[in-house]
């Protein structure tokens, strides 16, 4: 047995605190070590030369790296390895960067945590066994959660590399948030201009099969294969008459009488219902949470949506349908929520009428809103109008720390739509700071304030009313003064929180999410599309607040990374898994109890276990219980980690 | 249920009706008050400011009376609860000043060990609903403008209070029959906490009279509030300001009405500001409930 | 326990964290009607200025409305009486210094910042309550051991030196 | 024993939420004392009782468990396993002699820096109030 070890400085990240040459002095000299060296960046390219020249001139067949986390760079090296001729599963990695050199401050005890550290891998290192790696074939498609523009710029991204694509959205129409926008900034372009398009490519494209009005109910499998159930609800009209004519709608006996989601709750609509005209699939739905006959079993003599209905597409009888789908590969589109503003009651929303939120304004700019884009607020044109920024954001008291990226720059969007449709209307922002870092954001800052907007730095205070006029108090941080204007339209700048279904689709890919509840990427910096499940990419808002631009970048970030796994055929299984020595195994079935995924089954011929290997993801739950020691965790065998222990203390 | 009562120095050395109304309301109750020799709070503003932990070792030189006997201590003005309840809180969490105090404490052989903890009266009346509505003689339909206090709702992360939308208050005086009428600005300080009104008399006075202005708009037949030392400055302002006639009770005062009790025996007539009209009102309305 | 430093309270209260939003002054009841600027007090704290010199500090009415909606979970309140604190320790009493220091003396003879007068006695009795109140000053042997307690608090000594 | 007492921990965690939660606090430079050793396991549940007490024979004055909260778990339920096991264990060591506080399970996700370079001051605090491990001190007699 030869082991090679090799110190990596890391810059002075590790060489400030650990003294690296006393650690190879340890080293060199220990039971099995061949050759003990130092480097200034192990993972650069001088750096693997020299352990692969080390493998090839001096028959290494163990290599240990003390540098930094192998959640880091392990699969590097054990490239690294394998390339002259290693087994990579012999490779063995220190981590004395994270979880030495960067968190204490005593260098001789770092020091001595370090070379700890190093030994306890040599012998690890010593009795890890060669594996090999199976290969498993690869699923060719791919599943996207969520139909906002970044599930959508996914969708047609990976569906036009050739790949099947299944896009399931639980809204009745696929669009997200964009859809309910007029104008986007900085460029003012119209979003059902640039979106529309989109949807329809989406709904004709012959590699995609879109899944509107569902959700995913459960995942299993992994990277490859995955298997997903779906379940469509029912929409109560047959997709392939329904001509989406409208005329349903029109004739509904609760036309007008239920606040439109799709509207924020201003405008109305009816038990049967599209939430907007360009919806995608144009497919009219009925809410059986309101529908008459569904609800109670009556809608007047008949039901008058099914009587208008020419083509007869109505059908009450349809059910919930569960559909499975196989696919290689999962992208998470989820987006978000807006931060309701109830809680920061000194802002008065749902207090005040006046008091509305950005995204409810948003559908006030819509030509198919709910004033057909006239800037009417509960009846009258405002005239002075404040917009408070941060609401939500940046605000440790109620838990949201972060700032939502995209409020500073939209209220700077809408504050020109008003003005440009109220010419004489008095328009201040009250922000906290401005933070226009985009392309063109700045510029479009500039420009607004030309137009005559008042940006007054210090955020609101509290919005209070009298005599039915709305009055915000603040303090002009820039003149030190305080000050309260009268105002007929407060708008809140709300932030953005992840969308409540970010728990269930977490739990089912069992994705992290990071301190702000967003889903967490692999690595904030390099791998800001990956998440640490093989397999499952995140694209827009899901992963953090984000505006369109930004959105549909790494939607296709996250498409070019699912296309890289859909081109391969196979992909190699990581061979870490449990083995069972069928001749020790008493049959006791505790570890088909523990498996959480059906990996252990029993021979009822032998009477003893095998594992399914396709199945097993190597937790090693069931080793640890094995009341024969018969199971063998590979990679994680019971010396291999008694060894570590037996170095460390 | 038996509670030792600390009826703070305003209530007992400036507006006693206050005090009278607390013990008369209580025995209605059923509440048991017990005394104990406290000194004031100390008051948060002047002492607090001046020295924090020689506040909180008076403090708990208070807390530790009725902790021998294992009584919780009920409070009956903002500024003593705010004292009482931000010294018990902080001590609960700071082993360092706990020490402290007990130090000091030792020197007069006392300890405090923070089992008891204080309350407001108007925590123990919310929980009373019932027992109220029982002992309610008269109906009172007056308008009025309530005052919570700072101390009593804020910090909220201490109190535990909804510090921008509280409503006990409110709700406790439409039991009684009464209306709490909304006014601009109705949970701002009335300008006298932290040492402002003994300190710039004339800052308090611009501060209250911007609230005065505000109820006065509002149009009601008074004051109501569960803090002693707003109470205070409520009464004595509109006199020093030459301007409003607002009367100003205590909750425990309007309650002592509603509860048949005389508008002497609870000390109304010893206010600045005349409580004729409304002592006028609840004998229209007692004749009315006569019927 | 340590000695505060302007420095340990900007830490304890959490000030480095301000954005200088300025909702604090918004909504503070004394700013409006005089010079205190909430977020400038906690602006110079942070900078480690002298705020302690200053007067302003000493027009807050402690209403906790600003510590209350710091979005940054500013303990501005908490941080001003600490300020307080350490002007008195510092000699740096406001305009106001003397209203205090009768409260003060009070507090020690009767163990009320708040004594009871002859008039308010005779409205005690009038009303059914006993003339004078049963607290500390009630009894010769309490009163002294409150003072006793008093002498040795920190409180008394800034007393002195002013 | 004149010399400072510096207890040895050793630290089992799991690849997904705890061993990245102190990758975390390392890459955010969340100082902690060092006195404990990181061993990787896949999952919290790959943790036997032989491999804790083995630890605590060779010497170690505490051992640490961590692992994803729950629901959070890579393998689904693991932790649950994990759970369970250590409670049982605790119990156990009582009987050996060795207070249950030298076993800590914690839950630390990979977004928990902080939460695990203040526990590991905190369990480290810990360890050294309590002094070495009985069984450390029967184990150096015997040498
Ligand atoms: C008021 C306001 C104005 C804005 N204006 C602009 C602007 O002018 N320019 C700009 O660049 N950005 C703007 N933004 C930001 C913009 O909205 C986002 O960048 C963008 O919508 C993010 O897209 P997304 O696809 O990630 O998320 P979303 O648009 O939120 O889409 C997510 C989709 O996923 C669906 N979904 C959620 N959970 C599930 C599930 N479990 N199963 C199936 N489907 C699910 C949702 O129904 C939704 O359709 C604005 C934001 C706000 C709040
Ligand atoms: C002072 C400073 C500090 C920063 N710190 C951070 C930080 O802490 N974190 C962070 O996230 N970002 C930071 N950034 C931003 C970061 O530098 C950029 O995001 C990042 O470098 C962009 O990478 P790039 O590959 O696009 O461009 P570059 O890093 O500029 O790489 C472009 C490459 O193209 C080569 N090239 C140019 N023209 C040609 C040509 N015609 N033919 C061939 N090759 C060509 C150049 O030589 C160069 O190697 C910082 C920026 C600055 C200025
Ligand atoms: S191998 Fe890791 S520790 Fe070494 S230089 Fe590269 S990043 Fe730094
Ligand atoms: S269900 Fe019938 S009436 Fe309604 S849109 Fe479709 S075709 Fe037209
Ligand atoms: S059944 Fe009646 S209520 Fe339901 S969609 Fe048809 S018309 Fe509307
Ligand atoms: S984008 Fe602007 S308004 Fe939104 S949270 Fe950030 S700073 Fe505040
Ligand atoms: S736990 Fe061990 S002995 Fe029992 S069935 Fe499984 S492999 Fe066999
Ligand atoms: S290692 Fe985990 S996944 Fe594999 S068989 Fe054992 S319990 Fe099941
Ligand atoms: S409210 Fe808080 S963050 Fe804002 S200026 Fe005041 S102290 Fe700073
Ligand atoms: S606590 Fe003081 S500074 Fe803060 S709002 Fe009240 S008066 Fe103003």
């Amino acid at each position: 047995m030869k082991v090679g070890v090799y110190i990596c400085h890391c810059g002075v990240n590790i060489a400030n605190m650990v003294d690296i040459p006393k650690v190879v002095e340890a080293i060199s000299g220990q039971t099995n070590v061949a050759v003990c060296k130092e480097y200034q960046y192990m993972c650069s390219d001088p750096g693997q030369n020299m352990i692969r020249k080390d493998i090839e001139d001096m028959g290494l067949d163990r290599v240990v790296v003390a540098a930094c986390s192998p959640r880091m760079h392990e699969p590097t090296f054990r490239a690294t390895v394998a390339d002259a001729g290693m087994n990579p599963y012999c490779f063995e990695m220190a981590n004395i960067r994270e979880q030495c050199s960067w968190v204490h401050e005593d260098k001789e005890e770092a020091t001595q945590k370090a070379i700890d550290l190093v030994k306890s891998s040599v012998a690890r290192a010593s009795l890890l066994e060669p594996l090999q790696s199976t290969e498993i074939p690869v699923t060719h498609s791919a599943l996207v959660i969520g139909g906002g523009i970044a599930g959508i710029q996914a969708a047609l991204d990976i569906a036009n590399s050739g790949f099947k694509t299944y896009l399931v959205e639980k809204e009745p129409s696929i669009g997200g948030r964009m859809a309910q926008f007029d104008k986007t900034f900085p460029t003012l372009d119209c979003a059902a201009c640039i979106l529309t398009p989109k949807m329809v490519d989406v709904a004709r494209h012959p590699n995609i099969d879109l899944l509107t009005y569902s959700e995913v109910e459960h995942i299993d499998g992994s990277i490859g294969n995955f298997h997903v159930q779906i379940k469509k609800k029912p929409r109560y009209v047959d997709p392939d008459l329904c001509t989406g004519c409208g005329l349903c709608a029109e004739a509904c006996r609760l036309k007008g009488r239920i606040s439109s989601e799709f509207d924020m709750g201003i405008g109305k609509r009816g038990a049967i219902y599209v939430p907007f005209p360009q919806a995608v699939p144009l497919l009219y739905t009925i809410d059986p949470e309101n529908c008459l006959l569904l609800k109670h079993g009556k809608c007047g003599k008949s039901p008058k949506c099914e009587d208008i209905c020419d083509p007869g597409a109505i059908r009450f009888d349809q059910e919930e349908e569960h559909i499975d789908i196989d696919v290689g590969a999962i992208v998470v589109a989820t987006g978000y929520n807006e931060f309701s503003p109830v809680v920061k009651e000194e802002y008065g929303y749902g207090k005040f009428k006046n008091v509305m939120t950005g995204l409810e304004l948003e559908r006030i700019f819509s030509p198919s809103g709910p004033t057909g884009g006239n800037p009417i607020i509960n009846g009258t044109e405002p005239k002075n109008i404040v917009f408070i920024s941060c609401v939500g954001s940046r605000d440790k008291r109620i838990g949201n720390p972060y700032c939502s990226r995209v409020c500073c720059m939209y209220i700077a969007k809408q504050a020109h739509l008003l003005k440009e449709k109220i010419p004489d209307a008095n328009i201040t922002v009250m922000y906290t700071d401005m933070r226009a870092f985009g392309k063109g954001y700045e510029e479009f800052y500039e420009r607004v304030q030309k137009e005559g907007i008042r940006y007054r730095r210090g955020n609101a205070a509290e919005v209070y009313e009298e005599d039915d006029l709305l009055f915000v108090r603040a303090e002009d941080t820039l003149l030190g003064e305080p000050y309260e204007l009268p105002a007929d339209l407060v708008v809140l700048g709300t932030g953005l929180v992840p969308s409540p279904d970010a728990d269930s689709i977490g739990q089912m890919l069992h994705l992290s999410r990071s301190a702000d509840k967003f889903f967490l990427e692999a690595h904030p910096k390099l791998r800001p599309v990956d998440t640490v499940i093989d397999g499952v990419f995140l694209a827009g808002a899901a992963q953090g607040p984000k505006d369109i631009p930004d959105s549909v970048a790494q939607a296709s970030g996250a498409a070019s990374h699912v296309v890289n796994l859909l081109v391969k055929e196979k992909i190699h299984a990581e061979p870490i898994i449990a083995e069972i020595n069928e001749d020790a195994c008493v049959g006791c079935k505790t570890c088909i109890v523990l498996c959480p995924y059906e990996a252990p089954l029993y021979d009822d011929e032998k009477k003893v276990v095998t594992i399914n290997r396709a199945v097993c993801k190597g937790c090693g739950s069931c080793a640890a219980a094995c009341p024969s020691g018969s199971i063998k965790m590979n990679h994680f065998k019971n010396e291999q980690i008694v060894a570590q222990i037996l170095e460390v203390i | 249920m038996k509670y030792a009562f600390f009826p703070g120095c305003i209530a007992k050395n400036v507006y006693p009706g206050i005090e009278k109304a607390t013990r008369l309301v209580s025995a209605k109750l059923g509440i048991d008050l017990v005394d104990y020799e406290y000194s004031c709070c100390p008051p948060p503003g002047v002492i607090a400011c001046y020295d924090k932990d020689s506040w909180l070792t008076l403090g708990a030189r208070n807390l530790s009376l009725s902790e021998k006997d294992n009584h919780d201590i009920m409070t009956i003005c903002a500024g003593c609860y705010g004292t009482l309840h931000n010294v018990w809180h902080t001590l609960k969490q700071d082993q360092d000043k706990m020490e402290f105090v007990n130090e000091h404490l030792s020197r007069i052989d006392t300890e405090y060990k923070g089992n008891i903890r204080p309350v407001h009266f108007v925590d123990l009346l919310s929980k009373m609903r019932d027992e109220i509505k029982q002992n309610k003689e008269i109906d009172l339909d007056f308008r009025v403008a309530v005052h919570y206090g700072c101390h009593y709702l804020k910090p909220s992360d201490v109190t535990g209070e909804n510090s921008e939308a509280p409503k006990i208050l409110d709700e406790i005086v439409s039991l009684l029959g009464c209306e709490s009428v909304p006014f601009k600005d109705r949970l701002t300080c009335c300008g006298a906490g932290g040492g402002v009104m003994s300190g710039e008399p004339d800052l308090s006075l611009k501060i209250i009279d911007r609230k005065l202005k505000n109820i006065e708009k509002a149009d009601v037949d008074c004051i109501i509030n569960i803090c002693s030392f707003c109470h205070m400055n409520f009464d004595q302002s509109q006199k020093k300001l030459h301007a409003y006639d607002i009367p100003v009770l205590h909750l425990n005062q309007l309650l002592g009405l509603a509860f048949g009790f005389k508008h002497k025996h609870l000390g109304l007539h010893t206010n600045l500001v005349s409580t004729r009209d409304i002592v006028k009102k609840v004998k229209g309305a007692k004749r009315e409930s006569m019927k | 326990m340590e000695e505060k430093t302007v420095e340990s309270i900007v830490n304890e209260g959490r000030a480095y964290a301000c954005i200088q939003c300025g909702k604090c002054t918004g909504s503070c009841p004394s700013g409006r009607e005089c010079g205190l600027r909430t977020r400038k007090v906690i602006h110079m704290a942070r900078l480690g200025m002298d705020i302690y010199k200053t007067e302003e500090l000493w027009d807050c009415t402690t209403c906790y409305t600003c510590q209350e909606r710091c979005p940054k979970d500013v303990k501005i309140t908490d941080i001003i009486i600490e300020l307080r604190n350490m002007a008195v320790k510092n000699s740096f009493y406001p305009t106001m210094a003397e209203v205090p220091k009768i409260i003060i003396q009070n507090l020690y003879s009767t163990g009320n910042g708040q004594p009871l007068s002859p008039e308010v006695s005779k409205i005690r009795s009038i009303i059914g309550l006993n003339k004078e109140p049963l607290d500390a000053s009630t009894n010769k042997d309490t009163l002294k051991k409150f003072q006793k307690l008093l002498d040795g608090l920190p409180l008394m000594q800034w007393g002195e030196t002013q | 024993m004149t010399e400072e007492f510096k207890p040895k921990i050793v630290g089992f965690l799991c690849n997904w939420c705890c061993y990245a939660g102190a990758d975390m606090a390392g890459t955010s430079r969340m100082k902690y004392p060092s006195n404990i050793r990181i061993i990787r396991v896949m999952c919290s549940s790959r943790i036997n009782t032989e491999m804790i007490i083995k630890a605590f024979q060779t010497g170690a004055d505490a051992v640490f468990i961590g692992g994803c909260h729950f629901g959070d778990c890579h393998y689904v339920d693991g932790n649950y396993r994990t759970k369970k096991r250590i409670d049982v264990l605790k119990r156990l060591l009582s009987h050996m002699g060795i207070e249950q506080e030298r076993l800590r399970l914690e839950w630390v996700s990979a977004a928990e820096g902080e939460k695990f370079s203040k526990t590991m001051a905190e369990f480290t605090d810990t360890i050294t109030s309590l002094g070495p491990s009985p069984l450390r001190e029967i184990k150096e007699e015997a040498i």
